[in-house]
C-alpha cells in the first residue's frame, strides 16, 4: 500500500530532446499513477546546469521535504554518493537509472552499456567479415557512461581484430559537437567501414561524410528522430543498412515503479537491468511509426513490466 | 579592414593585434597537414571555413560587447542561439518560402533577448556578466517550454544553403566575410563604431563628450543577440534542426574568439579581421589534436596551454605613459 | 537609525545579510522543517565550498582580475583528493601545493607580460580541466576518511557548514579588510600606480592574490570532496560563475579592489539557499531553470534599489 | 633659446654655494620614443631651500620629477645624494631611503581606500597590531598641521572626498614620516586643485617646512606662487633648465620671458568695466542648484558666465546637470542649443586613454564629419591640424597616443574638442589646470572671441584672474549659489567674502 507515499525524480539536465522525452513520460506515467491512487505526488526536479554539486544539493533539499522515495538520473556515478547516503540514512528509497549511482543503499535501474559497446562490432562483424576502419565518436569526457560504452567497443573490437579503430573524436553527446568533430578529422583518415558512436551521435556523422562527399560508412545510429528518419531516406533510396542502439527515455518510469515496489515492501534486489533499445533494419519501420516528429524512439513501462522485470533480477 | 584607410592609430598599442592569431592558424595547420602528409589540406581548410563561420558570427556581438568597458560580456549566447533556432525551424516549418520569415523570427527572437538583457542591465543596474547569465537561465526556459526538446528539421533549400559551397569555399563562409565587412565598417567608420570604443574607455568621459551612452549600450547589447540569434537559426540549417544544447560550446568559444583575436578584454579596441583569425585558430587546433590521436584530456590540456602560449608572445597591451 | 538609512554606504553593506535573512524567512515560511539543526544542515553543507571558492575569486577580482578557471581547478583538486591524497597523502600534498604555486605563477605571468586575466584563466580554464580527465578518466576515487570525517562534523547546535563560513568570513575579513597588509593588497586594485609610486612591488601583490586564490580554491576543493566523498573532473565547472556572482551579491565590484569578503560568504549561501526555495516552491521542470534566473534577478534588484538612493544621496 | 646657456652660467655663478648640494643631478636625459623629454639636465637641490621649477606645458618638469623620484629610469646621466653617487640601481626605495618624497601631478591614492589605509600605503613602517590608531593620529596631525580646518575625517574612503581634499590628503600623507621626515618634498603642481586659502596654507606650510631645514621642488604654472615661496627659480624649456636665478632677482615679467613668452598683457582688466547694463540676449542656459537656494543661474547669448567659490562646493555638479539637460530633460536645468564639455579632471572626464590625440580632438564632431553616414577620415583629418595649429598642442604627429601628451598639452586637446564642435554652449570645469601661462592667454582670447561670435560659455574657475574675462559671475558655496556679480562688481575681496560668508557668521 503506498497511497500516501511521496516519490520525486531528481534530473541533473534538461537540454536535449531525450531529457525531454524522459520527463514527458514521467510526467504521463506518474500522473496517471497518482490520480489512480497508486502514490499520493510525484514531482519531477531538474537543476539548471549538468552538475554532480547542485543536484547534490537538490537531493539534499528533497531529503529535508520529506519525500518517501527519491528516483534519480544522476550526473555522476559517485558524486552523489554522499547525499545518496544522507537519504538511506533518512530511511529514504533511492533508485537510481540511466546515470546510476554506486552507493550500496540505492538501488539501480541500470542499462547494460559495456554490451552496448561491443554489441556494435557484433553487428558490424556480421555486415563486415573482413573487417575494416572504424571512426569512434565518444561522449561527454570524464563521464561514466562514456568509459563504459568505450571500454565496450574497444573490448569488441579486441574480439573482432579485423576491425581497427583509426580515430576517436569527442562528440559530446551533442550533435553539432559531433559533426564539427568528424569534419574535422574526416581529411585526413583512410576509408573507413564504420562508424560506432554512443547513440545520437550518428546523424551529425552523416552530415560530416556528406559534406565531405565520402561515402557513407555504415554509421551505428541512436534513437532520435531524425536519425531514424535519415536512415528510412537512405534505406529507401540505396538500401542502406545500419542498427541503432539507444536507452529508452521511458527507463525513467521502469525506475517509478520499481521505487514504488520498494516502497510497497516488495523484495527487490539492488541491480536491475534493462535491456537498451535496439531497432534493426526490419523493426526501423515500426520504430518511426511510434517516434513522435522530432522526438525520440521510447518504449514506457508499466508496473507489469516492472514485476517482471524483477522478477527476472531475483533469478 | 577600414582601419587601414589610415595608417594605424593605436598609439602605445600593439599594432597588429590580430596578426597572431593568423599565425597560430596557419602554424597549427602546417603541423596538421604535416602530420598527414599532405592529404585533405584543401578539405581540412574547406571545413575549417565553415565551423570558423559561426564563432565569427556570435564572436562579432561578443566583440561589440565587450569592447564596451570592463565587465561587459553577454552570456545569454547559448541559449538564445538555442531558442533562436527552434523559434526559426518552427516558423519555416520545412518550406524555403518561409526561410526568410523564419530568419526574420530568429533575429526578432533575438532583439527580445537583448532589450530583456539591457533592461536588467540599466533598470535594475545588474552587473552584465551576471544580468546576462539570469537572462540566459530564462530563455532557456521558455526554449524548453516552447521547444519541448523536439527537433524540427530546415527546409530543404535553407539546409543547402548553409552546407552549399563554390569552389571549395561555403556560401555560409561568403555571407559571413560580407557581415564582417558591414561590422568592421560599423565599428571604425560610423560614429556608433567610435561610440562604443569610447564608451569601452571611459563611459563618464564619453558622456560628458556628447555621446548618448545609454543608447549606444542598448544597441550594443541587441545587436549582440541578434547575431547569436541568426547563428541559432543558421546552426539549424546547417546540423540538420535545431537542438537545445546546440548553443552550449559558444559561451566559451564567443569570448575565446573576441580576445584571441586581440581585443581588448578591458575595452575600447577590438577588431573584426581577428575573429577569424581566432575562430579558425580554435578550430583547427581541435581538428590538429584529434588528427593526432590525442586523448580527451591532454587535448584540453594542449588546447588551454596554446592559448596562453599565443597570447603571452602576443602581449598585452602597454600602457602609454608611466 | 533614519541617518543610517539614508546612508547608502551602509544599506550596501546591509544588502548581503538582508538578502539572506529574507530568502531564509521565505524558506521557513514554505518548508518549516527547514527551520532545525537538521533542516540547516542539510540546506547548507554544500555551500561550504561555494563559498570558498567565491573567497577565492575574490583575492583575484581584488586586484582587477576575472578567474574563469577556478570551477575546473577546484573540480581539479577534487580529484586529487579522492585520488592521489588517500593513496600517498605526501604526493598529494605535494600535488596541491605544486597547483597553488602554478596560480602565484600565474599572477606573475599576468603581471609580467600585462595579460588579460580573462584569456590566461579561460586557458588554464582547459588545463586544470584536461589534468583532471587524465587523472580521472571516468568519475571514482574517495576521499581519505579523515577529510569526510571533518567536514561531515556535527558541531553542537549549530551546524558546521555555518560555523565554517562564519570562521571563514571572519578571518578573510581581517586579513584583507582590517590588516596592514591587506590594505596594501586592496590598495594594489585600487590604483596600482599609487601603490608602485610607494614603493611596494605590484609583482609581488599579484602573486599573493592568485596564490590566495589557489590556497582557498583547494580548500573549496577538498571540502567538496570530503562531502561528496569521491570526484569527477566536471564535478566543480559550476563554480566559476556561482564564485563571481557570490562576490557580485556580496556587493563586491569587478574593479577598484573594492571587495567584502563577508558579503562574499554571505551572497554564497544566500545563492545555495535560492537554489533550496527552487526546491520547496515546486515549480513545473519546465520552468526551474528559469526560477534560478528569476530568483538572482530579484536579489540584484534590491541593489538597484539601494543604488538609487546612493545616486539620490550625491 | 639661444641665449639660454649663457643665461643658467651667469644664473649659477652669482649665485654663491651656502652649503653642499643635497641631491645633485648631472647631465639628464630621457627620451620617451621620438620625444626627447629631458636632454641634459644638470640640477643642484640644496637642504634647506625651496626650489620652483617653471616651464610650459610638456617642457619636462614632471619628468625631471619622476627621475628623482624613481619612477623614471633616465637613459643618461647621474644622480647623487648627499655626496653619494647613486646612479646605478636607482629606484623607487633607493629614492625613498634617501628621503626623497613626491606628491605626482596626477593623483595617486587609492580611492577604495580610506585616508587612513592610504597613509598606510605611504608608509611602510605602519604595520602591526594598532596600526589604524597610528596612522590615524599620523594624518590626522599632519593635515592639522597643514590645513588647518580642512574638515576631513580620516576614516572617509578617499573616492568620498572633493577632488580638492584629495589633493590634501595626498600632500599631508607625504609629509606625514613614521620615521625620519623626509629630506626633499617634490610638490608637482600641487595647488592645481586648491583654492587659494587652501594653497595659501599650503605654501605658508613650504616656508615653515623650509625654514625648519627641509628642501622643497615646488612646480606651478600660477607665477605669483612660485616668485613669492621659493629661494630659487629654475626655469625649464624643451627638456633643458634654461635659467637658474635666485627668486628674488626674478619678476613677473622676467620669468614669463626666460619661458619663452612673451610677457602676457593684462588684457580688459577694467577697460570696459563700465558695462553695467547685462545683454539682452535670449538666456540660453538657465539652472538652480539642487540643493536649492534662491539665485538661479542664467547665461545669455554670446555671454561668458563665471563660476566661482572654493572648489568642491558644487561647481562641478551644476555643469554637469546642465550637460545632461541638453540630452535629458532635467528639473533642475533648461538648455536651448547644443553643447560641450572641457573637463579638468582630465582622467575621468575627459581623455580616451587608448585613442591617438586626433581621435580625442574630434569625438566631440562626428557628427559634422560624416558622409553618407560614414565619417569622412579626410576631413576629420583636416579638422585635427587646423586644430593643432591653433591651439598649439605640442607634438609631432596627431596620430600618437594621447597619453603621450603633458598634462597641459592634454588639456588643450580636451579644449580644442570643445571648440571645434558645433555647440552652442560650452561648459568649461576648471579647464585651466597645468596650463601653462603662454596657452593660457591664448586661450582667453580664443574664448573671448569665440563669444563675440555667440557662442556662450559657462565657465568655473579656481583663478581669480580667469574672472575677469567673464561677464557674469556666480559664487557657490555648500551646493548653492550665494552671490551673483555682474563683471563691474567683481572684485577679490567680494568673491572671498561670498566664500566664506558662513564660517565668519
Ligand atoms: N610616458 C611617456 N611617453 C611618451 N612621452 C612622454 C611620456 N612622459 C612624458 N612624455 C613627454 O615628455 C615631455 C615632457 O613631459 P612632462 O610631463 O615632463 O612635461 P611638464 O613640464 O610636466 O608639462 P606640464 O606642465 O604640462 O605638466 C612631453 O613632451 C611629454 O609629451
Ligand atoms: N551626473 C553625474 N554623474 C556622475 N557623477 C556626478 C554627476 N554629477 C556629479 N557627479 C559627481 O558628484 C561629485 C560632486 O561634485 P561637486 O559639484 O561637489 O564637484 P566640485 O564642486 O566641482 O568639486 P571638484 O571639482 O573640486 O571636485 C563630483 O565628484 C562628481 O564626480
Ligand atoms: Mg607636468
Ligand atoms: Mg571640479
Amino acid at each position: 500500500e503506498t497511497a500516501d507515499k511521496t516519490i520525486a525524480l531528481s534530473n541533473n539536465y534538461a537540454g536535449n530532446s531525450w531529457r525531454q522525452a524522459m520527463l514527458d513520460s514521467w510526467k504521463k506515467i506518474t500522473g496517471k499513477a497518482v490520480s489512480d491512487g497508486v502514490v499520493k505526488s510525484a514531482d519531477a526536479f531538474t537543476t539548471a546546469e549538468n552538475q554532480a554539486t547542485e543536484q547534490a544539493a537538490q537531493i539534499q533539499n528533497m531529503i529535508l521535504q520529506g519525500y518517501s522515495a527519491i528516483v534519480i538520473n544522476s550526473a555522476s556515478p559517485t558524486a552523489l554518493n554522499g547525499a545518496v547516503k544522507e537519504a538511506c540514512d533518512a530511511g529514504i528509497v533511492v533508485v537510481s537509472f540511466d546515470g546510476v549511482v554506486t552507493e550500496p543503499c540505492a538501488w539501480r535501474v541500470a542499462v547494460d552499456f559495456k554490451k552496448m559497446g561491443a554489441g556494435q562490432l557484433d553487428y558490424l562483424a556480421k555486415r563486415y567479415p573482413d573487417g575494416g576502419n572504424l571512426l569512434e565518436i565518444r561522449g561527454l569526457a570524464g563521464t561514466s557512461v562514456d568509459t563504459e560504452i568505450h571500454d565496450g567497443i574497444a573490448a569488441g573490437v579486441s574480439a573482432n581484430s579485423k576491425f581497427k579503430v583509426v580515430s576517436a573524436v569527442q562528440g559530446d553527446w551533442t550533435q553539432t559537437v559531433a559533426q564539427k568533430s568528424v569534419a574535422g578529422v574526416l581529411p585526413s583518415l583512410p576509408q573507413v567501414v564504420g562508424v560506432v558512436t554512443q547513440g545520437g551521435d550518428g546523424f551529425g556523422a552523416a552530415e560530416a561524410f556528406k559534406a565531405a562527399g565520402r561515402p557513407t560508412p555504415t554509421i551505428i545510429l541512436g534513437n532520435r528522430d531524425d536519425e531514424l528518419r535519415w536512415w528510412k531516406a537512405q534505406k529507401d533510396a540505396s538500401g542502406y543498412e545500419t542498427m541503432s542502439v539507444s536507452i529508452a527515455p521511458g527507463v525513467s518510469t521502469l525506475a517509478f515503479w520499481v521505487a514504488q515496489q520498494i516502497l510497497d515492501g516488495q523484495d527487490v534486489p539492488k541491480d536491475l537491468v534493462v535491456p537498451f533499445l535496439s531497432i534493426d533494419q526490419a523493426g526501423l519501420e515500426k520504430a518511426l511509426e511510434n517516434t513522435q516528429a522530432g522526438g525520440v524512439a521510447n518504449v514506457e513501462y508499466s508496473l507489469d513490466d516492472a514485476k517482471k522485470v524483477i522478477a527476472a533480477a531475483k533469478k | 579592414m577600414s582601419a587601414a584607410v589610415r595608417k594605424p592609430r593605436l598609439g602605445g598599442m600593439g599594432r597588429m593585434p590580430w596578426a597572431f592569431s593568423f599565425a597560430g592558424a596557419l602554424a597549427i595547420f602546417a603541423a596538421t597537414v604535416a602530420f598527414t602528409g599532405g592529404t585533405g589540406a584543401g578539405q581540412i581548410l574547406t571545413t575549417a571555413l565553415t565551423f570558423a563561420t559561426m564563432y565569427v558570427i556570435v564572436g562579432l556581438g561578443q566583440m561589440f560587447v565587450v569592447t564596451t568597458g570592463p565587465g561587459n560580456v553577454d552570456l545569454s549566447i547559448p541559449a538564445t542561439i538555442a531558442l533562436a533556432g527552434t523559434i526559426a525551424m518552427v516558423v519555416m516549418d520545412g518550406r524555403d518560402a518561409l526561410v526568410p520569415l523564419g530568419l526574420a523570427a530568429a533575429l526578432g527572437t533575438g532583439i527580445a533577448v537583448g532589450c530583456f538583457n539591457y533592461a536588467l542591465i540599466r533598470l535594475l543596474s545588474i552587473p552584465p556578466i551576471i544580468a546576462t547569465l539570469s537572462a540566459s537561465f530564462l530563455v532557456q526556459s521558455v526554449a524548453i517550454a516552447y521547444g519541448r526538446g523536439l527537433r524540427v528539421r530546415p527546409p530543404e533549400g535553407f539546409a543547402a544553403f548553409t552546407t552549399g559551397r563554390v569552389a571549395g569555399i561555403p556560401y555560409l563562409a561568403i555571407a559571413t566575410l560580407a557581415l564582417c565587412l558591414v561590422m568592421a565598417v560599423l565599428l571604425h567608420r560610423t560614429v556608433y563604431g567610435r561610440s562604443v570604443s569610447a564608451i569601452g574607455q571611459n563611459s563618464r568621459a564619453a558622456g560628458l563628450a556628447g555621446i548618448r551612452v545609454d543608447r549606444v549600450r542598448f544597441l550594443t547589447y541587441v545587436l549582440s543577440a541578434a547575431l547569436a540569434g541568426l547563428c541559432g537559426a543558421v546552426l539549424a540549417g546547417f546540423s540538420g534542426g535545431s537542438s537545445l544544447n546546440m548553443g552550449e560550446e559558444y559561451l566559451l568559444a564567443s569570448i575565446a574568439v573576441v580576445v584571441v583575436g586581440g581585443s581588448s578584454v578591458s575595452g575600447g579596441q577590438s577588431n573584426v579581421a581577428g575573429l577569424w583569425g581566432a575562430s579558425l585558430f580554435l578550430y583547427l587546433l581541435v581538428t590538429m589534436l584529434n588528427t593526432f590521436g590525442v586523448g580527451a584530456g591532454l587535448r584540453l590540456l594542449l588546447t588551454g596551454l596554446i592559448i596562453i602560449a599565443i597570447i603571452t608572445i602576443a602581449g598585452g597591451p602597454k600602457s602609454g605613459r608611466a | 537609525m533614519n541617518g543610517l538609512l539614508a546612508n547608502p554606504r551602509f544599506l550596501r553593506a546591509a544588502l548581503p545579510p538582508v538578502s539572506l535573512v529574507l530568502i531564509l524567512a521565505v524558506i521557513f515560511i514554505v518548508q518549516p522543517r527547514a527551520m532545525s539543526y537538521l533542516g540547516l544542515n542539510l540546506m547548507l553543507n554544500l555551500a561550504l565550498p561555494i563559498a570558498l571558492a567565491t573567497i577565492a575569486q575574490l583575492c583575484v577580482i581584488t586586484v582587477n582580475d576575472l578567474d574563469l578557471s577556478i570551477g575546473a581547478f577546484v573540480s581539479l583538486v577534487a580529484c586529487i583528493g579522492a585520488t592521489i591524497l588517500p593513496v600517498s597523502p605526501l604526493l598529494g600534498i605535494l600535488a596541491l601545493l605544486g597547483c597553488i604555486a602554478v596560480y602565484a605563477g600565474l599572477g606573475a605571468l599576468i603581471h609580467w607580460r600585462n595579460l588579460p586575466s580573462i584569456v590566461v584563466t579561460l586557458g588554464m580554464s582547459f588545463v586544470w580541466l584536461g589534468a583532471a580527465v587524465l587523472l580521472l578518466p571516468s568519475p571514482g576515487g574517495s576521499a581519505p576518511a579523515w577529510l569526510s570525517a571533518l567536514v561531515k562534523l556535527k558541531t553542537p547546535l549549530v551546524p558546521f557548514a555555518i560555523l565554517a563560513s562564519a570562521v571563514l568570513a571572519l578571518v578573510t575579513h581581517l586579513f584583507l579588510m582590517r590588516s596592514s597588509v591587506g590594505t596594501v593588497l586592496r590598495g594594489a586594485g585600487g590604483s596600482p600606480q599609487a601603490v608602485r609610486r610607494a614603493g611596494w612591488s605590484l609583482l609581488k601583490a599579484k602573486m599573493a592574490m592568485y596564490g590566495l586564490c589557489g590556497l582557498f580554491g583547494t580548500l573549496s576543493g577538498l571540502v567538496l570532496v570530503g562531502l561528496t566523498t569521491s570526484a569527477d573532473a566536471n564535478i566543480a565547472l559550476r563554480y566559476t560563475l556561482l564564485s563571481i556572482a557570490g562576490v557580485i551579491l556580496g556587493g563586491g565590484e569587478f574593479t577598484g579592489g573594492r571587495v567584502s569578503p563577508v558579503g562574499a560568504v554571505l551572497g554564497a549561501l544566500t545563492l545555495t539557499l535560492a537554489g533550496s526555495l527552487l526546491s520547496f516552491l515546486r515549480i513545473s521542470p519546465d520552468w526551474q531553470i528559469g526560477a534560478q534566473g528569476a530568483i538572482l534577478i530579484v536579489v540584484l534588484a534590491l541593489r538597484a534599489l539601494v543604488n538609487q538612493t546612493e545616486r539620490k544621496a550625491a | 633659446m639661444s641665449q639660454s646657456a649663457g643665461e643658467k652660467q651667469s644664473g649659477a655663478e652669482k649665485t654663491p654655494s651656502p652649503a653642499a648640494p643635497l641631491i645633485r643631478l648631472t647631465g639628464i636625459a630621457k627620451s620617451f620614443g621620438a620625444v626627447r623629454a629631458l636632454r641634459g639636465v644638470d640640477l643642484d637641490i640644496r637642504a634647506g631651500e625651496c626650489l620652483g621649477l617653471a616651464g610650459h606645458n610638456g617642457a619636462g618638469k614632471s619628468t625631471l620629477m619622476q627621475v628623482l623620484a624613481g619612477n623614471v629610469l633616465p637613459d643618461e646621466g647621474g644622480l647623487a645624494i648627499g655626496g653619494e653617487d647613486l646612479t646605478a640601481r636607482y629606484g623607487v626605495a633607493r629614492a625613498r631611503a634617501g628621503g626623497v618624497a613626491c606628491v605626482f601631478q596626477e593623483l595617486s591614492l587609492c580611492p577604495n581606500l580610506s585616508v587612513v589605509e592610504n597613509t598606510r600605503i605611504r608608509q611602510p613602517a605602519l604595520k602591526g597590531f594598532g596600526w589604524r590608531a597610528r596612522a590615524g593620529a599620523l594624518i590626522t596631525a599632519k593635515l592639522d598641521e597643514i590645513f588647518p580646518g580642512h574638515g576631513i575625517r580620516p576614516t572617509e574612503l578617499v573616492s568620498d572626498l572633493a577632488l580638492g581634499q584629495r589633493q590634501m590628503v595626498e600632500i599631508a600623507s607625504t609629509f606625514a614620516a613614521t620615521g625620519e621626515a623626509p629630506r626633499l618634498v617634490i610638490l608637482d603642481e600641487p595647488t592645481s586643485s586648491l583654492d587659494a586659502s587652501v594653497a595659501a596654507q599650503l605654501l605658508a606650510f613650504v616656508r615653515r617646512f623650509v625654514g625648519a631645514g627641509g628642501s622643497i621642488i615646488l612646480i606651478s604654472h600660477i607665477l605669483g606662487e612660485i616668485l613669492s615661496t621659493c629661494d630659487r627659480i629654475a626655469v625649464m624649456s624643451d627638456g633643458r633648465v634654461v635659467d637658474l636665478r635666485p627668486a628674488a632677482r626674478f619678476d613677473r615679467h622676467s620669468l614669463v620671458e626666460a619661458m619663452g613668452h612673451v610677457a602676457a598683457h593684462e588684457t580688459g582688466e577694467d577697460g570696459e568695466a563700465a558695462a553695467a547694463e547685462r545683454s539682452a540676449a535670449p538666456v540660453v542656459a538657465s539652472a538652480a542648484t539642487p540643493k536649492g537656494g534662491a539665485i538661479r543661474l542664467e547665461a545669455r547669448r554670446g555671454e561668458i558666465v563665471g563660476l566661482a567659490g572654493l572648489a568642491g562646493h558644487g561647481q562641478t555638479g551644476l555643469l554637469v546637470l546642465l550637460h545632461n539637460a541638453a540630452y535629458r530633460r532635467s528639473r533642475y536645468a533648461r538648455l536651448d542649443g547644443r553643447v560641450a564639455f572641457v573637463a579638468g579632471d582630465r582622467q575621468t572626464d575627459g581623455v580616451f586613454p587608448l585613442w591617438s590625440i586626433g581621435e580625442n580632438v574630434t569625438i566631440r564632431s562626428l557628427g559634422a564629419l560624416q558622409r553618407f553616414g560614414l565619417i569622412d577620415p579626410a576631413r576629420s583629418r583636416r579638422l585635427e591640424e587646423d586644430w593643432q595649429r591653433r591651439i598649439a598642442i605640442r607634438t609631432p604627429d596627431m596620430d600618437n597616443n594621447i597619453l603621450t601628451l603633458s598634462g597641459g598639452n592634454q588639456q588643450k586637446a580636451l579644449f580644442a574638442r570643445a571648440l571645434a564642435s558645433d555647440a552652442d554652449i560650452i561648459l568649461m570645469d576648471d579647464p585651466m589646470r597645468g596650463v601653462d601661462i603662454g596657452t593660457k592667454q591664448e586661450v582667453y582670447a580664443l574664448v573671448r572671441a569665440e563669444a563675440a561670435k555667440g557662442r556662450t560659455f559657462v565657465w568655473y574657475t579656481t583663478e581669480f584672474d580667469e574672472l575677469k574675462s567673464c561677464d557674469h559671475i556666480y559664487v557657490f558655496r555648500a551646493g548653492r549659489i550665494v552671490a551673483d556679480l555682474p563683471r563691474h562688481e567683481l572684485s577679490e575681496r567680494r568673491i572671498l567674502q561670498s566664500s566664506f560668508e558662513d564660517e565668519a557668521a
